[in-house]
């Protein structure tokens, strides 16, 4: 009997849970096209560099990402862009003086934009990932971005209805993890990563250091390893580049 | 024939959880497959106060108040264990990250309702706890029951009598008797207790049921 | 100018924040008959054990109280109710072996119970937090505790539309605090505590120690400041005996 | 009469933020906010990206790529600071937990309407990032802008041309030439730079201002 799906499932013989890969490339390698695929990061804090290069050489299309941005300069998700994978992007601020990859393939019309409000893209990620159908906020509400969209008048206030986004993948930076796949950030690189990998099937997280179980506070642990199915140690070289 | 005891149920249950899984244990009957879990298999128990890696019980005079289970017992902390508040605590639930919750239960029905919070007596006080966020959060529900009242009822019913706590949500059934799966098309029993006949089992419970090839 | 509100207020001459308050009987002096005072806690742990006894000296009457239980034996929450302060409790599991003066005052009528299924509870107390005005929640649909409720089907499933509980007064417990009033916890006696800070607009804070600021490591602040007005500093004595 | 300039502008800004205020300050002309506040005065800054209690850019060298604002400019985090992800970032903005927001706008209307991000140009590649929600979350919205277009058009007007951030949202609007609350009743001038009568003020405005006794 295995009721488990969407597991590391590499080691499974090993009397032992043990979710860390060996490289970003085996950790990705059953992406296929199609799949959403959240992107963890806010400018490059959080950003998992490596991860987005080996999706990359991957080769997955027709992609669907969810990411605060929508790539800058010529690397990491702007070059997922560049490459003609991406066919929809939701972001909150995707225009910036160095997007001009996106900006070229948005005036294409190659790639399709969802343009959310930043605190509405964290609490639809949110929602997904705690089980949550859909939530009235009242963030823009009476502009363009509710436009078409159920509201309600709560009270004294009015609301807009938003929807949960569940994604198939995450792909996460933190600071260190172990075996069971434990979490723990550092400074504001933490951003959106708790809650994406939350919100996805299953989650993929670049690491510095992968310590030895029990090794992490656990007052310090805000991904519980519940919500992380792979790990992969990127050497601080990488990171540095990053 | 041989009436599994609690010991034996909970036993049963806990051979079926595989390496790996996250599970949260109901209060009650369901606690105690925490202490039939096979040694050396990692299985990561849940608590719904806020807790995940549950461990066993402390020794005498080691309790901490600060670190206590749903059931507001005293417990440890396993290695790789973590913390979280009530919010993310039943959003690991609801969000369907949880493998399986094992919980009690007054009544299954043929469609899998569960009733397990409330006798629906008029003077009863309700108290629902963490129970209608199990039942339609956990990936799989697996119910240990007896599986007859003290009368000599069958628990698993046509329809249940009881308050529901969740519809459609039961996937296995363990009773002192057997061990069955509620799928769409009915009742498959998966394991009968020795020297219990299938044919003596379906007239003890009432509703139909489906022989499988493992049964006995 | 002052558009600031419900501020600590007890020393506004000096230039420096410190919500600290000398006891707890002063830092709930203000709260007034018919107030909505939400109480931490689950069983003992992180239940502010000296801030109810203070509560039931302070006497306000008609209180609504939101908690996930109706008090246990003869003190702390069961003690208010006790002395019939209580008009309506927000729990989701009343009856227990020793809730005997609850059980007591609500077959007496005295008491309105609105029972929630705990994860509910959770989420609606998060929810007045967030200033999201409602959600939709897949807990328990076709129960009883969904009678009268909007229900809408969104996908494949069946969801409750259940509304925030806003509250007066939290008071909680934690374990180290600042002066800026952020919070650590210890175990699992973190549970209701954040998001009870959050959906208040006065959090009094019973902690074992109030450190030096900037001495709480900041990965470890799991309540920042922003939620919360006052914060007692109760000895370990007391603490022992909550 | 004496145009503030950008300092100048922020400077005043700064002075009417209170001790102990939670305060997040857009990105853009709002930021300079954060030099001027009073040596001294413990205001606490929120960035949306997930910190309280920001301190000043580190000196050059000291710069740690995981520690930036939602300007993505490196910071400091000062004693008592915090972090949390974006969920509760963007909880603590819509939940009302911040004193003040301090933003940049591109039109204020005599409702209090803000458009601060979208010219509306067919061309234009719309970008909002956390502005909708500051607009609606913080207790108090404050506006900073200079007073004219460089046309020499008001940027205080009947209704926005430019796509709306929220509806009757801003409470006081700052700029180089007055300082201006927006009321239920209308705008009524708090200040006007040193030189410029209320009648001048009123001219290049456009639509109707009310005198209070405190202004020149």
């Amino acid at each position: 009997m295995c009721f488990l799906k969407w597991g590391g499932c590499h080691n499974g013989a090993l009397p032992m849970i043990d979710k860390s890969f060996a490289s970003a490339e085996a950790a990705l390698a059953d992406i296929p096209d199609g799949a959403t695929i959240m992107i963890g990061g806010f400018g490059n804090a959080g950003m998992p560099a490596a991860l987005i290069d080996a999706l990359i050489a991957q080769g997955a299309r027709s992609l669907t990402i969810v990411n605060n941005n929508a790539g800058n300069g010529d690397t990491g998700l702007a070059a997922l862009i560049a490459a003609k994978r991406v066919r929809k992007i939701f972001c909150s601020f995707p225009r910036q003086a160095d997007s001009w990859h996106f900006d070229r393939a948005y005036r294409a019309g190659e790639i399709e934009l969802e343009l959310v409000p930043q605190g509405t893209l964290a609490e639809r990620i949110r929602a997904a990932g705690a089980g949550i159908g859909a939530f009235y906020t009242p963030t823009a509400y009476g502009t363009l971005l509710a436009e078409g969209k159920e509201t309600r008048r709560i009270g004294e206030r009015d609301y807009v209805l938003e929807y949960p986004i569940h994604a198939d993948y995450a792909l996460i930076k933190a600071d260190r993890a172990d075996r069971w796949g434990n979490l723990a950030y550092r400074k504001t690189a933490r951003n959106f990563a708790p809650i994406m990998a939350s919100a996805a099937r299953c989650t993929v997280v670049q690491v510095r250091e992968i310590a030895q179980l029990g090794a992490l506070d656990p007052e310090t642990i805000v991904t519980p390893g519940i919500f992380v199915k792979r790990v992969v140690r990127i050497g601080s070289s990488l990171r540095k580049a990053a | 024939m041989k009436k599994l005891d609690r010991n034996q149920m909970a036993a049963r249950v806990a051979r079926d959880i595989p390496e790996g899984s996250y599970v949260n244990l109901g209060i009650g009957l369901p606690t105690l497959v925490a202490d039939h879990l096979p040694k050396g298999r990692e299985i990561i128990l849940h608590s719904e106060n806020g807790v995940l890696g549950v461990g066993p019980k402390p020794a005498a005079g080691e309790e901490d108040e600060d670190l206590i289970n749903a059931g507001k017992e005293p417990v440890t902390l396993l290695a790789g264990g973590a913390y979280f508040h009530h919010a993310d605590s039943f959003a690991m639930i609801r969000g369907r990250h949880l493998d399986f919750a094992v919980l009690g239960a007054f009544q299954v029905s043929v469609a899998g309702d569960l009733a397990n919070w409330h006798t629906g007596g008029a003077d009863a006080i309700p108290a629902v706890g963490g129970a209608m966020d199990l039942a339609m959060g956990a990936k799989k529900v697996l119910v240990m029951m007896e599986h007859l009242t003290k009368k000599g009822e069958s628990k698993i019913v046509e329809r249940c009598s009881y308050p529901l706590t969740g519809a459609r949500c039961v996937n296995r059934i363990y009773t002192d008797l057997a061990i069955i799966d509620v799928k769409p098309d009915g009742l498959h029993v998966v394991e009968v207790v020795e020297g219990l006949s299938f044919e003596e089992l379906q007239r003890l419970t009432g509703v139909p049921l489906k022989r499988l090839l493992t049964a006995a």
